[in-house]
C-alpha cells in the first residue's frame, strides 16, 4: 500500500474510464457507479488516515521523474502532512455527498456531469497532495475545467456569464502564479536546485525584493481563489448559477485551494514577504468579514447569501493564517474544514428547497417549519454551525482564529473581526426566520414534502461531523499540530532576515531532510516539545516583526 | 519545346484565374472547379520544370497531386451533397455555422 | 509553327479558364473546365510527357469532371442570377492581377537553374515516358505510392459516409 | 459526590435527546413531560447531594474541579471540558435545577395540548443543560458554551410559536443582542488570556488558575478594558442598558419559558459571571463604578416603563430588567454575595410571579376561547376580580408581589435592603453612593407601585372580562398550582438564609457560605477603598425604615389609583400626555436602535452590494471585459464567418508577402 496516495487521487479517473463504457441513457447506473467510486475513494482515504503518523513529515511520499524538458525538470512528487491530509479527507468526504445530491437534481447529460465530478475530484486531490510546484500548477488548472463546464452547462439562467467570470478570474491569477513559478525555478537553479520540488524550495533563501514580487504573484492567485475582498465578485455569481453539487464542491473544497495555497506555498516559501504584507492581508480579510456580512444581510437570493457568508468565513481563515502562530493557523485549518462542512450543507439545503420550488428568493418562502420539520431541524443546526455556536464545529475554528490573531500583531484587526460574529448571527438568523418561521401563506409552499430518505442520508453525515468537530476536535487538532508547528517555525522570521538583508542566495542545507531544517538555522527556534506554543507565540517574534509592521 | 517561361506564365495566368474564381464565386461547386483549375496550373508548372530540369520527380508529384485531387473531389462533392441535404443550397453564404 | 500552336492552345486555355469563372450556369463552367484540361493535356504532350497527358484526360477530364457534372445534375441547382458572386468581382480581379504580376515579375527576375537531371527529351523518347514514370514510381516513390492508395481508400469511405443520409 | 458532577448536565441532555428524537413518536404528553421533568429532577437530586457534601466540608475544601475530557488544545491554548464545583456554583445549580424542576412540572399542565409539546420539553431540557454548563464550567470557554447555549435555547423557545412573525422577530432580536454581549465576552477573554500569557507566561482561561494568578493583575488599565468587555457580555445576557430591549420582546415565548429563562436563570448569568470573576472586576475601580451606575440606571429606567404597560407579562419583564439592575448595582458596589442572594430570592419570587401570570393567562385563554372571543388574554385591562375565581394563584401571586416590593419578613426585603444598604455604605464610590442609593430607593418605590398595580388590576376590582366568559374562569389544575405554592413558600422563607446582621435574629448563612468565593475580591477591593467613617447602626436602621416606607408609599399610590379611585390613572394620563406616551412606548428605545443601528446597517449592506460590489468591483471587471469586447466588436468584421472572406484575406496575404519578397 505504498502508493495509496496515488490510488486515492486517481481512483476517480478510473471511475471516469468505467463510466465511458456505460450507455448514457442508463442514468441510474451512471449515478450509482459514480457514487460507488467516490465512496470507495473515501474509504481508501480513510485507510490512509489510519496509516498516518502524527508527525511533521510528509508521508506516503512518491517521487518519480516525470518530465524532463530542457532545463525544466518536473517530478511526480506527492505526499501529505497533517495540513493536507484533512483537506484530502474533506474532499473525499464531500464528494459522495455531492454526487448523492445530484440524483434528482440533474437529469440532462448525466454521464458528462458525473465525469466532470470525478475529474474535479482528481484535480482537487492532486492539488492538495502535490509536492512539486509544477505538478501543483497542473492539478490547479485541471480543477478549473470541470468546474467551468459544470457551471456553464448545468447552471442557472445566467450561467455563461458566471462560468466565464469564474474562469477568467481564476485564470488571471494562475497565470501570474505560473510566471512566479518559473521565476522561482530559475532562482532555484542558481542555488543548485534542479527541479520544482517544494521541499527544496523551502530551504531557499531569497532576498527581500524577490520575495515580495513572488509573494505578490502567488498571493494574488490565491486571493482570487479564496476569495478575498475585493476579488470576490466571481463567487456569488458562480455559486448562484452553479448546480447544487457544483456549489457544494466549490464552497467546500475549491475555495480551500486558496487558503491552502497560502499555508503551503506563499507563507513558507516567502516568510519575510508574508510578514511584510500581513497587515495588508489582515485588513482585506477583516474588510471582507464585515463587508460580506453586510452585503449578505440584504440579499434576496438564499444562495447568494450563503455565497457571501463564504466570503466572510474565508476572511476569518485568512486572519487566522496570517496570525503566524499555532493557534491562529490551527484555527484557520479547522475553519477550512468547518466551512467545507457547514457551507456545503447550507448549499445542499438551498438545493433541496430549490428542487421543490424552483425559486431561491427568500420572499417566496416563509413558514416552512410547519410543513418540513426535519428540514427545519437540520437547517437550524447547520445555521448555528455557520454562525459559530459553541458545541458546533464553527465555534472551535473561529475561536482559535480570533484567539491566535489577538495574540499576534493583528490585535485590533481581531477586535473588528470579532464583531463579524454578531453580523453573521444577524444575517443567518434573519434568513432562517424569513424562510422557516412565520405563516405558511404561500399556497405553493403548503404542499411541500419533507426531506426524503436520500436527502436525510446526505445530511446526516454532515450533521454528525458538525457535532463531532464541535465537541471533540482533539483528534483533528492533534493530527495537524506537528505540521502546523513546523509551518510556524518556517514562517517565523529571524532578526537577521528581518533587516533588509543582502541576498543570501544559497541553500543552507542542500538536500537535507525537511524535518531537521527549522531548528538548524533559525535562531532560537528549537523544535518545541515542552511548552511549544509559548515559544511559538508572537511576543518573542514581535521585535522582529515590528520594523515591517510599524506603518 | 517552348521556352520554360512561356509555360510558367500560362500557368501563372491560369492559377490567378482560379484564385479569382475561388474568391468571387458563391456556388460551391464552381469554387470547387476553380480549385481544380489552380491545381492544374500547379501541375503544369511541375511538368514544365520537370521537363526543363530533366528530372522525373516533378511528374511523379503531378501523379500524386492528381490522386489527391481525385480523393478531394470525392470527399468534397460528398460534403457538398451532405450540405445540400441539410440546407437545400450550395451557396457558400449559407455555410455559416461558424459565424456568430 | 510550334510557337503559334503554343499560343493558340494558351489562348484557348485562358479563355476557357475565364469562362469557368464567369459562366452563370455551373454546367457551362464544368464544360469550360474540361476544355482547359484538354489544353493542359496538350501542353503535357508538348512537354514530352504523354503519360501525364493521358492520365490528365482520363482522371481529370474523365473521372473527376464526370463526378462534378454528375453532382450538378444530381443537385439540379437553379441558376440564380442575382447572387453569382460573393465579392465584387473587382476585388477578385485585383488579387488575380497582382498574383499574375507577382508571378511574372518573379519569372522575369529569377534565373532558372541549369538542367541537372539525366532525362532529356531524347532519352525520354528513346526509353518511353510511361516506363520511366513507372520505374520511378515503383522504386524511389514506392512508399508514397502505397500511402496514396490508403488515401484513396479513406476518401472513398469518407465520401460514402458523408453523402449518405442515414448511416 | 463531587466526582459525579458531570451527571448534572448529563441528565437534561439525555432528556433532550429522548424527547428530541423520539418525542414525536411517543405522542403521550404524560410520558414526554414526565421524562423531561424527571431528568431535571434527577439533576436536582445530584445537586442536593453535592450541596450536602459541601456543607459537611470545611470551607477551604469546597472547591473541586472535574476534568471530563480535553476539548481544544492548540499551541499554548488549552481548554478542557471541565466542571468546577464551589459554593457559588453549588448555589447556582440548586437554583437552576430546583426552579427548573418546578417549571418543568408546571409546563406539563400549561403546555397541555400544544402542537409541539415534545419540542417544548426537548428545548427546555436543552436549556437546563446549557445553563448548568454555564454555571459549572471551570474555564471561560465551557462557560461560553453554556453562555451561547442558553442564548440558543432562548432563541428556540421565544420562537416556539414560530408561525407568529412577532415571535420570530423577538427570537432573532434576543439572539443578536446576546451576540453583541458575546462579542464583548470573547474580547474580554482574549485580552485576559493574552495579557497573562505575554506578560507572565501564564496561558490559561481556567477560573481557578486565573484566580491564583490574579494578584499579578494591575489595577485599572488592561483590566479595565478586559472587565468592561466582560461586562458588555453581561449586559447582553442580563438585559441591562443599553442591551435590554430584547427581554420584554422575549415574552412572546410560552410563559414557563419566561419564568425559567427570562426571570429565574438565564438572565442572571451576567450577574453570576461577574461573581465568578469578581477578582478580576474588582481590580478595576472604573469598571466597578460603571457596573454600579449601569445597574442603578437600568433599575430605574425599566421600572418607569413598567408602570405604563398593560400586558401582564411585559410588566413582569420590565420588572425583571429592573431587578437585574439591582443585582448589577450590588455587584458594582462590591456587595457580591448580596447580589447573588438577590439573584436567588429573585429566582423564587419572579418565577412564582411569572408562573402565576401564566396560570391567569391560561384561565383567561380558556375562558375566552370558550366564547370564541379574540380579546387579548394577556391584557390586564381585560382582567380584574380574579381573586375569587383563582384563589391559590392569587395568594401565591400576592405573596411574591409583597416579596418583590420589599415588605419586611419576606425574602425580597432582605436581599434588596442589603443591596440598598451596601449602595449607601460601600467604600468604593465616594460621593456617588448617595446617588446610587437614591436611585435604587426610587426604583424600589416604582417596583412596589407597578407590582401592586398589576395585582390590583388583575385580581381586584370588578371583572372586566367579557361577561359570557366569566363562568368559564376557574382555578388551574394541581400540576400548575403545586409549583406555585412551592415557589410562593420559598419566596417567603428564602430570605431567612441571608438575614442582615443588623437584625441579628439569625446569622447571615448566605454571606458566610459565599465568603471563600469573594474573599479575594474583597481583599483586592480594600486596596483602593475609601476607609472613611463607617456609617453607624443608627443610619442603617434609618435607611431600612426608609426603604420600607418607600415601598409602602408605592403600594399606597397603587391602591389609590387602581382600587379606590379608578379614574385617577386616566386623569393622570390626560394631564401628562407626552410623558405617558414616552413611557408607554418604552422611551422609544427600540425606535432609536432601529434608527441608529439597524437601518444604517441595512442601508450600508444595500449600498455595498449594489454600489460597491456590483458597480465598482464588477464594474471594473466588466469594464475590462467591455473594452476587450469593444475592440473585438471592431475586429469581428474581419472574422465574418464566411469561408470566402477568409480565403480572400489569405490570398491577399500571400500576394502581399510574395510581392514584398519579389519587389524588395
Amino acid at each position: 500500500m505504498s502508493n495509496v496516495l496515488s490510488l486515492t487521487t486517481f481512483l476517480p479517473i478510473l471511475g471516469v474510464l468505467l463510466l465511458l463504457f456505460i450507455p448514457k441513457d442508463s442514468k441510474g447506473v451512471l449515478r450509482n457507479v459514480t457514487l460507488a467510486v467516490t465512496v470507495v475513494t473515501f474509504l481508501v482515504s480513510l485507510i490512509m488516515l489510519a496509516g498516518f503518523q502524527t508527525n511533521a513529515e510528509f508521508q506516503f511520499v512518491e517521487n518519480v521523474p516525470w518530465i524532463a524538458a530542457g532545463p525544466f525538470i518536473m517530478r511526480y512528487n506527492i505526499g501529505i502532512d497533517g495540513i493536507s491530509i484533512w483537506l484530502v479527507i474533506l474532499t473525499t468526504f464531500i464528494m459522495p455527498i455531492a454526487v448523492l445530491s445530484t440524483f434528482t437534481a440533474v437529469e440532462e447529460k448525466v454521464k458528462e456531469y458525473m465525469i466532470c465530478l470525478l475529474l474535479l475530484e482528481t484535480g482537487m486531490l492532486g492539488a492538495f497532495i502535490s509536492l512539486d510546484l509544477f505538478l501543483f500548477y497542473i492539478f490547479w488548472e485541471v480543477m478549473l475545467i470541470p468546474m467551468y463546464f459544470m457551471i456553464g452547462i448545468w447552471g442557472g439562467k445566467n450561467k455563461i456569464y458566471a462560468a466565464v467570470k469564474f474562469f477568467i478570474y481564476t485564470m488571471v491569477g494562475s497565470l501570474l502564479m505560473l510566471v512566479a513559478l518559473v521565476f522561482l525555478y530559475f532562482k532555484g537553479m542558481e542555488a543548485g536546485i534542479h527541479d520544482f520540488g517544494l521541499i527544496q524550495f523551502y530551504n531557499l533563501k531569497l532576498d527581500m525584493a524577490t520575495q515580495i514580487w513572488l509573494f505578490l504573484a502567488f498571493a494574488f492567485a490565491f486571493a482570487i481563489k479564496v476569495p478575498m475582498f475585493p476579488l470576490h465578485t466571481w463567487l456569488p455569481d458562480a455559486h448562484t448559477e452553479a448546480p447544487t453539487a457544483g456549489s457544494v464542491i466549490l464552497a467546500a473544497v475549491l475555495l480551500k485551494m486558496g487558503t491552502y495555497g497560502y499555508v503551503r506555498f506563499a507563507i513558507p516559501l516567502f516568510p519575510e514577504a508574508a510578514h511584510k504584507f500581513a497587515p495588508l492581508i489582515a485588513t482585506l480579510a477583516v474588510i471582507g468579514i464585515i463587508y460580506a456580512a453586510l452585503v449578505a444581510m440584504v440579499q434576496e437570493d438564499v444562495k447568494k447569501l450563503v455565497a457571501y457568508s463564504s466570503v466572510a468565513h474565508l476572511g476569518f481563515v485568512m486572519l487566522g493564517v496570517f496570525a503566524f502562530n499555532t493557534e491562529g493557523i490551527t484555527g484557520g485549518m479547522l475553519q477550512m474544514l468547518n466551512h467545507g462542512i457547514s457551507t456545503g450543507a447550507l448549499f445542499l439545503i438551498v438545493g433541496f428547497i430549490y428542487e421543490r420550488r424552483h425559486t431561491r428568493l427568500i420572499t417566496d418562502f416563509g413558514g416552512l417549519s410547519k410543513q418540513m420539520p426535519v428540514f427545519a431541524t437540520i437547517f437550524m443546526i447547520v445555521t448555528f454551525s455557520s454562525v459559530g455556536l459553541p458545541g458546533t464545529n464553527g465555534f472551535v475554528g473561529e475561536f482559535l482564529i480570533l484567539l491566535g490573531a489577538f495574540e499576534s500583531q493583528l490585535r485590533w484587526f481581531t477586535v473588528v473581526a470579532t464583531s463579524g460574529v454578531i453580523l453573521s448571527a444577524v444575517y443567518m438568523l434573519w434568513v432562517f426566520q424569513r424562510v422557516m418561521f412565520g405563516e405558511l401563506d404561500n399556497p405553493k409552499n403548503q404542499k411541500l414534502l419533507d426531506l426524503n430518505g436520500r436527502e436525510i442520508a446526505i445530511m446526516v453525515p454532515l450533521v454528525v461531523m458538525i457535532f463531532v468537530m464541535g465537541l471533540y476536535p482533539k483528534p483533528f487538532i492533534d493530527k495537524m499540530d506537528p505540521a502546523i508547528k513546523k509551518l510556524v517555525a518556517q514562517a517565523r522570521i529571524t532578526p537577521a532576515n528581518a533587516q533588509m538583508m543582502p541576498a543570501v542566495n544559497q541553500m543552507q542545507m542542500p538536500g537535507a531532510p525537511q524535518g531537521q531544517m527549522p531548528a538548524g538555522h533559525q535562531g532560537g527556534g528549537e523544535m518545541p516539545t515542552g511548552h511549544p506554543g509559548m515559544e511559538n507565540s508572537s511576543p518573542q517574534t514581535s521585535p522582529a516583526v515590528n520594523p515591517h509592521n510599524a506603518k | 519545346m517552348e521556352n520554360l517561361n512561356s509555360y510558367l506564365i500560362v500557368s501563372a495566368i491560369l492559377f490567378s484565374i482560379g484564385t479569382i474564381g475561388v474568391l468571387t464565386r458563391k456556388n460551391v461547386i464552381v469554387m470547387f472547379m476553380c480549385i481544380e483549375l489552380m491545381l492544374n496550373a500547379v501541375n503544369l508548372t511541375f511538368v514544365a520544370f520537370s521537363r526543363y530540369l530533366g528530372n522525373l520527380d516533378g511528374q511523379v508529384f503531378v501523379f500524386f497531386i492528381m490522386t489527391v485531387a481525385a480523393a478531394e473531389a470525392a470527399v468534397g462533392l460528398a460534403l457538398i451533397i451532405a450540405f445540400f441535404n441539410n440546407k437545400e443550397s450550395i451557396d457558400v453564404d449559407d455555410v455559416n455555422l461558424m459565424k456568430w | 509553327m510550334e510557337t503559334l500552336f503554343f499560343l493558340i492552345v494558351s489562348l484557348v486555355a485562358v479563355i476557357s479558364a475565364i469562362l469557368v469563372v464567369t459562366c452563370r450556369n455551373p454546367i457551362n463552367s464544368a464544360l469550360s473546365l474540361i476544355m482547359t484540361f484538354f489544353c493542359l493535356a496538350t501542353y503535357y504532350v508538348m512537354l514530352d510527357a504523354p503519360f501525364m497527358a493521358a492520365v490528365q484526360v482520363m482522371v481529370y477530364a474523365g473521372a473527376i469532371m464526370v463526378l462534378m457534372v454528375f453532382t450538378i445534375m444530381l443537385l439540379n441547382i437553379r441558376v440564380d442570377a442575382s447572387k453569382k458572386h460573393s465579392h465584387k468581382l473587382i476585388f477578385g480581379s485585383i488579387i488575380g492581377f497582382f498574383t499574375v504580376l507577382n508571378l511574372i515579375v518573379l519569372l522575369v527576375k529569377s534565373r532558372a537553374a541549369l538542367p541537372t537531371g539525366p532525362y532529356s527529351g531524347e532519352i525520354i523518347r528513346k526509353i518511353g515516358h510511361t516506363e520511366l514514370i513507372g520505374r520511378e514510381m515503383f522504386t524511389n516513390f514506392l512508399l508514397p505510392f502505397e500511402i496514396t492508395s490508403i488515401l484513396l481508400l479513406v476518401a472513398i469511405i469518407g465520401a460514402v459516409i458523408l453523402a449518405k443520409k442515414k448511416i | 459526590m463531587f466526582d459525579k458532577v458531570w451527571l448534572i448536565p448529563l441528565f437534561p441532555l439525555i432528556g433532550f435527546l429522548i424527547n428530541g428524537f423520539f418525542g414525536k413518536k411517543i405522542k403521550n404528553e404524560a410520558v414526554i413531560g414526565g421524562i423531561g421533568t424527571l431528568m431535571i429532577f434527577l439533576s436536582f437530586l445530584v445537586s442536593c447531594g453535592i450541596l450536602m457534601q459541601m456543607i459537611g466540608l470545611p470551607p477551604e475544601q469546597r472547591v473541586f474541579e472535574k476534568v471530563l475530557f480535553p476539548w481544544i488544545h492548540s499551541g499554548s491554548f488549552k481548554a478542557d471540558m471541565a466542571f468546577l464545583v464551589d459554593p457559588l456554583s453549588a448555589i447556582m445549580i440548586m437554583v437552576v435545577t430546583g426552579v427548573g424542576s418546578l417549571i418543568h412540572l408546571y409546563s406539563i399542565g400549561y403546555m397541555h395540548g400544544e402542537e409541539g409539546f415534545y419540542r417544548f420539553f426537548a428545548y427546555l431540557n436543552l436549556f437546563c443543560m446549557s445553563m448548568l454548563l454555564l454555571v459549572l464550567g471551570s474555564n471561560m470557554l465551557v462557560m461560553f458554551i453554556g453562555w451561547e447555549g442558553v442564548g440558543l435555547c432562548s432563541y428556540l423557545l421565544i420562537g416556539y410559536y414560530f408561525h407568529k412573525k412577532s415571535a420570530g422577530d423577538a427570537a432573532k432580536k434576543a439572539f443578536v443582542m446576546n451576540r453583541v454581549g458575546d462579542f464583548g465576552f470573547l474580547i474580554g477573554l482574549f485580552t485576559l488570556y493574552w495579557w497573562f500569557g505575554s506578560n507572565h507566561n501564564i496561558w490559561t482561561i481556567n477560573f481557578m488558575e486565573i484566580k491564583a494568578a490574579s494578584h499579578l493583575l494591575p489595577y485599572g488599565g488592561v483590566v479595565t478594558a478586559a472587565s468592561l468587555c466582560f461586562f458588555l457580555g453581561a449586559t447582553g445576557k442580563s438585559a441591562q442598558l443599553p442591551l435590554f430591549t430584547w427581554l420584554p420582546d422575549a415574552m412572546e415565548g410560552p410563559t414557563p419559558v419566561s419564568a425559567l429563562i427570562h426571570a429565574a436563570t438565564m438572565v442572571t448569568a451576567g450577574v453570576y459571571m461577574i461573581g465568578r470573576m469578581s477578582f478580576v472586576f474588582v481590580k478595576s475601580p472604573e469598571t466597578m463604578m460603571i457596573i454600579a451606575v449601569v445597574g442603578a440606571a437600568t433599575a430605574i429606567f425599566a421600572a418607569t416603563i413598567g408602570t405604563a404597560q398593560n400586558d401582564i407579562k411585559r410588566v413582569l419583564a420590565y420588572s425583571t430588567v429592573s431587578q437585574l439592575g439591582f443585582m448589577f448595582l450590588a455587584m458594582g458596589v462590591g456587595a457580591f454575595s448580596a447580589g447573588i442572594f438577590h439573584l436567588m430570592t429573585h429566582a423564587f419570587f419572579k418565577a412564582c410571579l411569572f408562573l402565576g401570570s401564566g396560570s391567569v393567562i391560561h384561565a383567561m385563554h380558556y375562558a375566552l376561547h370558550k366564547i370564541h372571543s379574540h380579546d387579548d388574554a394577556q391584557d390586564m385591562r381585560n382582567m380584574g376580580g380574579l381573586k375569587s375565581a383563582m384563589p391559590i394563584t392569587f395568594l401565591t401571586f400576592l405573596v411574591s408581589t409583597i416579596a418583590i416590593s420589599g415588605i419586611p419578613g419576606f425574602s425580597g426585603f432582605f436581599s434588596k435592603d442589603e443591596i440598598l444598604w451596601m449602595a449607601f455604605a460601600n467604600p468604593y464610590h465616594g460621593n456617588l453612593n448617595i446617588v446610587l442609593w437614591g436611585i435604587g430607593a426610587i426604583a424600589a418605590c416604582f417596583t412596589a407601585f407597578y407590582m401592586f398595580r398589576l395585582v390590583f388590576m388583575t385580581f381586584f376590582g370588578e371583572c372586566r372580562i367579557n361577561p359570557k366568559a366569566k363562568e368559564y374562569l376557574h382555578e388551574s389544575p394541581l400540576v400548575i398550582t403545586i409549583p406555585l405554592m412551592v415557589l410562593g413558600f420559598l419566596a417567603v422563607v428564602g430570605g431567612y438564609l441571608g438575614m442582615p446582621k443588623l437584625l441579628g435574629m439569625l446569622p447571615n448563612y448566605f454571606e458566610h457560605w459565599l465568603e471563600p468565593v469573594f474573599e479575594l475580591a474583597n481583599e483586592y477591593g480594600s486596596k483602593y477603598a475609601h476607609h472613611g467613617a463607617h456609617p453607624s447602626h443608627a443610619v442603617e436602621w434609618g435607611l431600612m425604615g426608609l426603604s420600607v416606607v418607600i415601598a409602602l408609599v408605592g403600594i399606597t399610590i397603587a391602591f389609590t389609583m387602581y382600587v379606590k379611585n379608578t379614574e385617577l390613572p386616566g386623569k393622570f394620563v390626560a394631564s401628562f400626555p407626552a410623558l405617558h406616551r414616552a413611557v408607554f412606548n418604552k422611551w422609544y428605545v427600540d425606535e432609536i436602535y432601529d434608527y441608529v443601528f439597524v437601518n444604517p446597517c441595512k442601508a450600508a449592506g444595500q449600498f455595498l452590494w449594489k454600489g460597491f460590489d456590483v458597480l465598482v468591483v464588477d464594474g471594473v471587471v466588466n469594464g475590462v471585459a467591455n473594452v476587450v469586447m469593444g475592440f473585438s466588436g471592431i475586429f469581428r468584421y474581419i472574422q465574418s464567418g464566411y469561408i470566402y472572406n477568409y480565403a480572400f484575406s489569405m490570398a491577399l496575404g500571400v500576394v502581399v508577402m510574395l510581392g514584398y519578397f519579389i519587389f524588395k
